[in-house]
């Protein structure tokens, strides 16, 4: 086990200079053989690996990464957590999502600073109105914490926002999620690396792989650029890249990759202690801890792997947000960027074991995985590890697509962010 | 912000002048034998996409255009287009000869059936 | 029907002398949609008789004919222009004309709103709104060109070379109205390439 | 305090002496000159201390002369016009300017969170991520908001920006970026090969740092070429210049966006009624990179002090105003470059000693430094530096490259430091859409290597430092992108300059200065200046394990400031080389992310703020509704009546009243929204057939039928009466909401899968205004209008449809009613609405007629058990969930969706059905949305079986009704069931079927 990270570990450090702290994880290269591989070393990737060796004793796998850990869609969100969901599966993953992270630092022993400071959708439409009741209704018979609030308590929680009745969407109440709130990205991909690591999981970076070894209908092992890896389990949690691996497998995906832009302004004393969704207008803002405001918006309408989004769609973006936050006016963007996001049919994830025996993926999370990482992470791999669906994966499974049983979540006028 | 270029009317203008429509030569097997269309052919044509990191086949409509829709090879790295043909037709020979992975596979499959 | 109480989307609106070029609504045009195959020959000979001019086949074109003009809105599709008291009459040739040949001709008088701007510096007040190279060539009087302007569709027709009448659907008129007065707004000129 | 003595007698090429400016700095006046920017004047003025740094709250002065400022970010204006974090270096300085330093409390001298610099040594990089995790609670509670009132810079505006902003598009066949020597050349050799040029620079004047340049041209100096050939290029036709304007972004296909401070420098510009910013959106044939290069800072101990600067923006200071850093200057340079500022201060009569890393240079500039006495340390560097508040004395120490610590120091007193580390080109808009780069050992600095798009690099952006091969290169390229553009471009004859300029020594890299004991023990040099990260955090990363060059800089913040590491980048890298053994190369450097410089969120929403954000459709009424007490509500973009109070009536008053004058009276709705499409063609009636659930082939012509429509995934999606205007001829409805969409829908259908039918759509939705006129008084109004063909119930029975003229306007008339009532639609050119609508309300006077708005046509149609799409359907439901199996065609072989009606979940058991409720108590209304259980418990989680779709007070009834979607729902008729709501109350609420009045349907034939 490594060193606790403490007070008084970084006090002791101080006094010699911070010279002796540890590597926070190996780089091992990959052995012959492994019990089970994960490709993608992203959160949902270090997610699974970890639980598959803290809850299934499973600790002589690997998780095989193209670029540095993290490097995706993980460390290019912008990182709101939540599970306020319409659909009882969705409800079911996301909240057991939101509530692993409540307590993640303290089991990961690294800071991933899960900041439930509340998160409200704004009803800016009648129908938005009536949709948003609906969904209250439905998490609050789930067990959620949730709750409608009026246009004057948004103006007490979020004073910037613009509640003038006149603006061309009005504000005619919010849906509110008091425990949801944000995360930092990074240290959640660290953090799990961190834990996984130390519990004997080998994290390969910069190392791509090029091909998916099969014996008739069963996974064999992998070829990768640092050569063969034997293994009879592959979880594929490649997000944008899922039908890149997947074709290697000769699996087709109901998935579409597409450029989803975020942007920073620069950083300025705080003015917003929760998050806003505004959905009508396709945008919404929190800030960071930097004090910057993070603010993301929609997809490129086409597919893209270019993580280099259209103009377009972050104008739209900013353009709803300054008309929601006028104050934001003078302020400047810092940063823009995009990432590759995986979009399926019908908008929400897959969780599912495949027509090849031994291969499994975790996908489709589109503009909204990073919230369900903890979650994703542990039903995936209980799903791996005994090989048949954990029941909050079940309906995320891809035959859904064949019954038309699907988890359509824009039915209630939500996003999935 | 890419720019396209119509090949019906020849307009060629930003993509904000044009609509995407999705993945080209999804086959709509109740059009052609409605009765006996399977589960599984049914998902294809609603879900499974081809989502190649590279070159791919796309619908597009000429939206503040002549309002017609035509086909699109297009790079998914770069962005660039690089043929149009219509909305009936197949690709250029000289492109579906750059096709990889499945949609090489299809346009075999085409190619076949044509003969 | 001189009794009858007409009134068009913009006929509120009064243009303040705020703007650096001329701002008005044209609403004395109506207007008919045709649609038809220029393959068929009986279509387009049909159609020639009764509009007393060819319909054109080029893109982005218009063709005129003493009080009828007919601009190009697709390979099938033409806006015919003429005096408001005249679109039944006209009308009813057409449809006589064209009989049982594959074809539509509507009354689309009302849908849409006619905005005519007028003067120096037409162009750059429009490429505030739209993407088009509104200074290049490609726009010389007699281009019809559909497009994007502000959050709308818009129709536009380069009249002359400093007038420009853009046709928006009637339910925008407002909305184009407002956009073009804060982008035609005095102090805030652009003149692309100043020495050119 | 005096302006003497670091103004200078003379000298200052941008300012105008004899123009005074005085403004406002923390409160104090501080005057200056037209033309001085405010890090010029407040340097002028003795101050050298403009900022507190972001995370130790260190006391900061000026670095740089213009965007790569990092340190001096400066709040300027108040209230709504208040904009934080800009550079003072930019910030061109006007009478009454209202400026303030930030980050500081209570002042900038006195900062109370300067006390996290004495706790420096517990805050290492990426600290935060090992502690505050206990106890849980705290993070949120305890750490977090002390973190956030620590970090965060600048302060926002209050209220909502009053002035303007606006988007501008331009098409050009070459854009240059920079008016440097290498832009001026290449745009002024493109234009005269006959190319449309567009050259933009983000300063007040062209040129660039011509004025800080060694050399001559053609015997001018640098700087005059510069003038004249900016003259040059104002003047052409074909040109197109932009100064103030920074190109922010370089995207796909060469689009680029490029932000213009119109009115930043001059209120009076404002007042004119220009916009604050311009963005101009620029499409280029090709892209020309002459961005020139950053100079870098060097890492030794406290090289963060107040008034240590780069040289380059110490030899401005004195050469654009006249303005001095202080009396006694120490040049540290590991390059020649540096010696011009030696040089600049000598002129000036200040007192300078130069500090060179290298052992040796055979540079013409060291050579006559030598020669005129300036006292140059060879070998040497700066290892310590005294003074908090500004530089007092600095240690110069022996050196050798690679040497760890230093032996041997001597003190020298002086009050400002000039440091050049070499220079690295500005590669941030060649690498925006991915060019690619390479790592150049001469400058020890990456230079670009290659690019997919139509783009060059020149100059000193390119790597080429020289003044000759600057020009030459320059030339070149712009006569190039001229060729590779024009179909036939104009030869031009390179001009041949005679050029003379010094011969310059090799620069030799020094990331790192040392300093007495090592530097990961204690010592502070700065790397990342704003965001406080120094070598030793770099180094911690890396030993940590955070490789990757993007762990490195996410663990430690290193490069995102709001210079985005402008500065700091190499010099980072540089640092982990030699901590790692590994190559600069082999470290890598991370991704370049628009924009260039921050700019404006109003720039970007440019004129779309407000009424203009998003269009509001208005129907031909509108005004009139406006008029008569309308609210109204968003349906897609239209605005529609939702009711219209009367004075002293509340929206519940006046929805009641308007409901029961349409059961009991006659009523009008402005129903102009709804959508409508015209259909023609030999095959029209096969494609409904194709497109409708139910069969539209054996509709009469003038008979009305009314249609469902599915989506392909079986799905319900519109609905709405289609007429048979002719044999081949119809007219479908739509929602007002699908209106766009199905029309659209009907072409896509067309054009790409039946290709065969010979079928014209064309939609005509804003030709007409149409009215719903409904009630048992509504033939009697009609009749009062005298129609010229009969009406009666014979002549036009339910569901048909007539066309004439009613007081003499011209109207089809359609027998259709969603309210169960004697109803018509009446439809009139749109610009006759307004009259008719009026002659209407004048007839139906003495009948009663009022105006009703949405919400009442909703409770009408509600009372009936009319379902709404979008209401009764949310995406997930099918025609038979609502009860409209008899509407889904058996016959037809296909038809939009009929295939995923027979999958497996779709006609499985336990769908959620449309029925009707009725709850127990009468004035009980269900809430929108709320959801029965299978049990009720006493508390959540509850099994949920499914939700009201719609409810409303009936005034019809006098009673409450709902219509809702529960499983199994038909099979269940007279189930009471249980609506746990908010606060723990429970509804019960009988089901029933969905229509609650007039269950014959008598009424609706009047």
């Amino acid at each position: 086990m490594k060193p606790r990270y403490s007070i008084f570990s970084i006090a002791r450090n101080a006094m010699n200079y911070h010279k002796d702290w540890e590597r926070a994880w190996r780089s091992p290269n990959p052995k012959a053989e492994y019990d089970a591989v994960i490709i993608g070393a992203g959160g949902h990737g270090l997610a699974t690996a970890y639980y598959l060796a803290k809850n299934h004793g499973m600790t002589n796998i690997a998780v095989i990464e193209k670029g540095w850990l993290g490097g995706g869609n993980t460390g290019r969100n912008t990182t709101i957590i939540r599970s306020n969901y319409l659909q009882d599966a969705s409800i079911a993953i996301y909240e057991l999502a939101r509530s692993l992270y409540e307590g993640l630092s303290q089991e990961l022993n690294y800071n991933m600073m899960f900041s439930p400071r509340g998160l409200m959708m704004l009803c800016q439409t009648e129908h938005e109105l009536r949709a948003m009741k609906r969904t209250s209704h439905a998490n609050r018979l789930a067990g959620l914490d949730c709750r409608m609030i009026s246009p004057s308590e948004v103006k007490e929680i979020a004073p910037i926002i613009n509640t003038d009745a006149e603006c061309r969407y009005p504000i005619l109440g919010a849906y509110y999620q008091p425990r949801g709130g944000t995360g930092r990205h990074d240290a959640v991909a660290w953090g799990y690396a961190r834990g996984a690591d130390a519990m004997g999981v080998d994290i390969i970076q910069q190392c791509e792989v090029t091909g998916i070894l099969r014996d008739g209908g069963k996974v064999i092992g992998l070829q990768t650029s640092k050569g063969e890896i034997k293994t009879k389990k592959i979880g594929v949690v490649t997000a944008g890249h899922v039908s890149t691996i997947m074709d290697m497998a000769g699996v087709r995906m109901p998935i579409e990759s597409m450029c989803l832009q975020a942007l920073v302004s620069e950083p300025i004393k705080p003015v917003l202690d929760c998050v806003v969704m505004a959905n009508t207008v396709h945008g919404y803002m929190s800030q960071s801890d930097k004090g910057e405001l993070v603010i993301g918006g929609g997809t490129d309408p086409y597919n893209n792997y270019s993580q280099r989004g259209s103009f377009t769609a972050l104008e739209h973006t900013v353009t709803a947000l300054v008309e929601t936050f006028p104050i934001i006016s003078r302020l400047r963007m810092l940063r823009q960027w995009g990432g590759i996001v995986d979009m399926t049919g019908d908008r929400s994830p897959i969780l599912s074991k495949t027509d090849v025996e031994g291969l499994y993926v975790n996908c489709g999370w589109g503009t909204g995985g990073f919230k369900a990482i903890p979650g994703s992470g542990l039903v995936f791999a209980d799903t791996m590890a005994n090989d048949r669906p954990h029941p909050i994966a079940a309906p995320f499974s891809l035959n859904r697509f064949k019954e038309g049983r699907l988890i359509d979540e824009s039915v209630a006028a939500a996003v999935a962010h | 912000m890419i720019t396209v270029n119509c090949p019906v009317c020849g307009a060629e203008g930003d993509e904000t002048d044009f609509h995407y429509g999705g993945q080209a030569h999804v086959r709509r097997p109740a059009t052609t034998d409605a009765a006996n269309v399977t589960d599984e052919e049914q998902r294809d044509y609603l879900f499974i996409r081809h989502n190649p990191k590279g070159l791919h086949f796309e619908r597009w409509r000429c939206d503040r255009g002549c309002g017609k829709w035509f086909h699109a090879a297009r790079d998914t790295v770069s962005l660039d287009f690089k043929a149009y043909y219509g909305i009936t037709e197949l690709p250029p020979d000289e492109i579906i000869a750059q096709a990889k992975g499945p949609w090489a596979d299809y346009f075999k499959e085409r190619m076949k059936a044509k003969k | 029907m001189a009794d009858l109480h007409f009134e068009s989307a913009l006929a509120h609106r009064i243009a303040p002398d705020t703007t650096s070029i001329s701002i008005r609504e044209i609403s004395e045009r109506g207007m008919i949609d045709l649609r038809g195959n220029t393959a068929d020959k009986k279509f387009m000979s049909a159609a020639k008789s009764a509009l007393g001019v060819e319909l054109p086949k080029a893109p982005r074109t218009s063709t005129t004919f003493g009080d009828v003009q007919v601009l190009w809105l697709s390979t099938d599709q033409w806006l015919i222009l003429t005096g408001r008291a005249r679109v039944t009459a006209l009308l009813g040739d057409l449809r006589k004309s064209l009989g049982t040949i594959f074809s539509l001709a509507v009354d689309v008088s009302d849908m849409r709103s006619i905005i005519r701007l007028e003067g120096d510096g037409v162009r750059e007040t429009l490429m505030k709104g739209s993407t088009l190279d509104l200074i290049s060539e490609d726009y010389a009087p007699g281009t019809v060109r559909r497009m994007r302007f502000a959050e709308i569709a818009a129709l536009l027709h380069v009249v002359e070379q400093n007038m420009i009448d853009i046709y928006v659907f009637r339910s925008y008129a407002d909305y184009a109205w407002e956009f073009l007065m804060k982008a035609a707004r005095k102090g805030s000129e652009v003149k692309l390439f100043p020495n050119s | 305090m005096a302006s003497k003595p670091y103004r200078l007698a003379q000298g200052g090429s941008l300012i105008d002496r004899s123009r005074k400016v005085t403004f406002s700095f923390d409160g104090k006046d501080v005057s200056g000159y037209a033309g001085d920017t405010l890090a010029s004047a407040v340097l002028a003025s003795g101050q050298k201390l403009f900022g507190r740094s972001f995370k130790y709250h260190r006391p900061r002065g000026l670095v740089g002369l213009g965007s790569e400022e990092m340190n001096a970010l400066i709040g300027v204006g108040q209230g709504n016009k208040h904009e934080p974090n800009l550079r003072a270096t930019q910030i061109e300085i006007f009478e009454g300017l209202n400026a303030e330093s930030q980050n500081r409390w209570p002042s900038l001298k006195y900062d109370i969170g300067a006390i996290n610099s004495k706790f420096s040594r517990f805050l290492p990089g990426g600290f935060y991520y090992k502690t505050f995790m206990w106890p849980r609670s705290f993070w949120k509670h305890v750490y977090e908001p002390f973190i956030r009132k620590a970090a965060g810079l600048g302060k926002a505006p209050e209220g909502r920006d009053t002035d303007t902003y606006e988007h501008m598009h331009i098409h050009a066949d070459l854009i240059v970026i920079g008016a440097g020597i290498a832009g001026l050349a290449a745009a002024e050799a493109a234009a005269l090969s006959g190319a449309k040029v567009l050259l933009c620079d983000e300063n007040p004047v062209l040129g660039g740092i011509a004025d800080l340049t060694a050399g001559k041209i053609d015997g001018e100096c640098v700087e005059d070429y510069a003038k004249a050939a900016a003259t040059r290029l104002n003047a052409m036709p074909n040109v197109h210049v932009l100064s103030r304007t920074t190109v922010v972004g370089h995207f796909h296909q060469n689009y680029l966006m490029a932000f213009e401070r119109v009115g930043d420098h001059d209120p009076a510009i404002l007042a004119s009624g220009a916009p604050k910013h311009r963005l101009w959106k620029i499409r280029a044939h090709h892209v020309i990179v002459a961005t020139g290069a950053l100079e870098r800072p060097i890492a030794f101990a406290n090289n963060d002090r107040p008034n240590i600067m780069l040289a380059s923006a110490v030899r401005g200071m004195i050469g654009r105003y006249g303005v001095t850093p202080g009396n006694t200057g120490i040049v540290f340079t590991n390059n020649d470059d540096a010696y011009l500022t030696a040089f600049a201060l000598k002129k000036a009569g200040i007192n300078v000693r130069v500090v060179d890393s290298r052992s040796r240079s055979d540079g013409d500039l060291v050579k006559r430094a030598i020669a005129d006495g300036i006292d140059v340390s060879l070998g040497s560097v700066i290892s310590a530096v005294e003074g908090t508040l500004e530089v007092k004395a600095v240690k110069i120490a022996a050196y050798r490259k690679g040497q760890g610590r230093v032996i041997t120091e001597r003190r020298f007193e002086c009050d400002f430091i000039a440091m050049s580390g070499g220079w690295n080109p500005a590669l941030h808009l060649w690498c925006h859409n991915g060019g690619k780069i390479h790592f150049d050992d001469t400058l020890q600095s990456f230079r670009p290597l290659s690019h997919s798009d139509a783009i060059t690099a020149i100059g000193a952006a390119n790597g080429t430092m020289g003044v000759a091969d600057t020009l030459a290169e320059a030339h070149g390229a712009g006569e190039a992108a001229a060729k590779s553009v024009l179909k036939k471009a104009k030869a031009v004859k390179a001009t041949k300059f005679k050029i003379e300029e010094p011969i310059r020594g090799a620069l030799e890299s020094m990331w790192f200065a040392p300093a007495t004991g090592l530097y990961n023990e204690g010592n502070k040099h700065f790397i990342d200046f704003q965001n406080d990260v120094t070598a030793a955090d770099l180094e911690l990363a890396q030993r940590e394990g955070y490789e990757s060059i993007e762990h490195t800089k996410r663990y430690t913040t290193f490069g995102m400031a709001t210079d985005q590491g402008k500065t700091s980048n190499i010099n980072g890298l540089g640092v982990l080389s030699e901590a790692t053994g590994k190559t600069i190369p082999e470290i890598g450097t991370t991704t370049f992310r628009p924009p260039y410089t921050p700019y404006s969120f109003g720039s970007i929403a440019g004129a779309h703020t407000g009424a203009l954000f998003l269009p509001i459709r208005q129907t031909p009424i509108f005004n009139w509704h406006k008029s008569h007490g309308a609210t109204f509500e968003p349906v897609g973009q239209w605005r529609r009546a939702y009711t219209y109070s009367q004075v002293g009536e509340d929206k519940h008053a006046s929805i009641t009243r308007e409901i029961l004058c349409v059961r009991n009276k006659v009523g009008m709705l402005d129903a102009s929204t709804l959508g409508k499409i015209e259909i023609k063609g030999p095959d029209a009636a096969e494609f409904l057939d194709r497109i409708y659930t139910n069969t539209f082939s054996t509709l009469k012509v003038g008979r009305c039928r009314y249609g469902l429509m599915m989506n392909e995934l079986g799905f319900l999606t519109d609905d709405g009466v289609t007429v048979r205007l002719a044999d081949d001829h119809f007219l479908m409805h739509t929602t007002s909401g699908g209106a766009d969409r199905i029309a659209a829908w009907l072409e896509e259908w067309l054009q790409t899968e039946w290709t065969n039918y010979k079928v014209y759509v064309t939609p005509v939705t804003e030709q007409w205004a149409q009215f719903a006129i409904a009630g048992p008084k509504a033939r009697d109004v009609l009749t009062k209008l005298d129609p010229d063909f009969d009406i009666s119930n014979e002549a036009l029975p339910h569901m048909s449809f007539k066309q004439g003229n009613i007081a003499g306007y011209p109207i089809r008339l359609y027998r259709i009613s969603f309210s169960g009532e004697l109803s018509y639609e009446v439809a009139t050119p749109a610009n006759f609405g307004q009259g008719l609508w009026n002659a209407i309300m004048e007839a139906g006077e003495e009948f009663g007629l009022t105006a009703y708005g949405t919400e009442a046509l909703h409770v009408l149609r509600a009372e009936k058990g009319y379902i709404v799409i979008g209401d009764e359907t949310d995406g997930t439901t099918t025609p038979i969930d609502v009860g409209m199996d008899g509407m889904v065609s058996k016959k037809k072989p296909d038809f939009i969706g009929k295939r995923s009606l027979e999958q497996s979940f779709l006609k499985g058991p336990n769908r959620k059905q449309l029925v009707g409720l009725l709850t127990e108590e009468p004035n009980d209304v269900l809430p929108d949305g709320a959801y029965a259980v299978r049990v009720l418990k006493d508390k959540p989680p509850m099994e949920m079986i499914g939700q009201v779709t719609s409810t409303y007070m009936s005034p019809t009834l006098g009673r409450s009704i709902a219509m809702a979607l529960i499983e199994n729902g038909r099979d269940r008729m007279g189930e009471v069931l249980s609506f746990p709501l908010e606060g723990g109350k429970v509804m019960k609420a009988t089901i029933t079927g969905t229509v609650f009045y007039d269950k014959e349907g008598a009424r609706i034939n009047g």
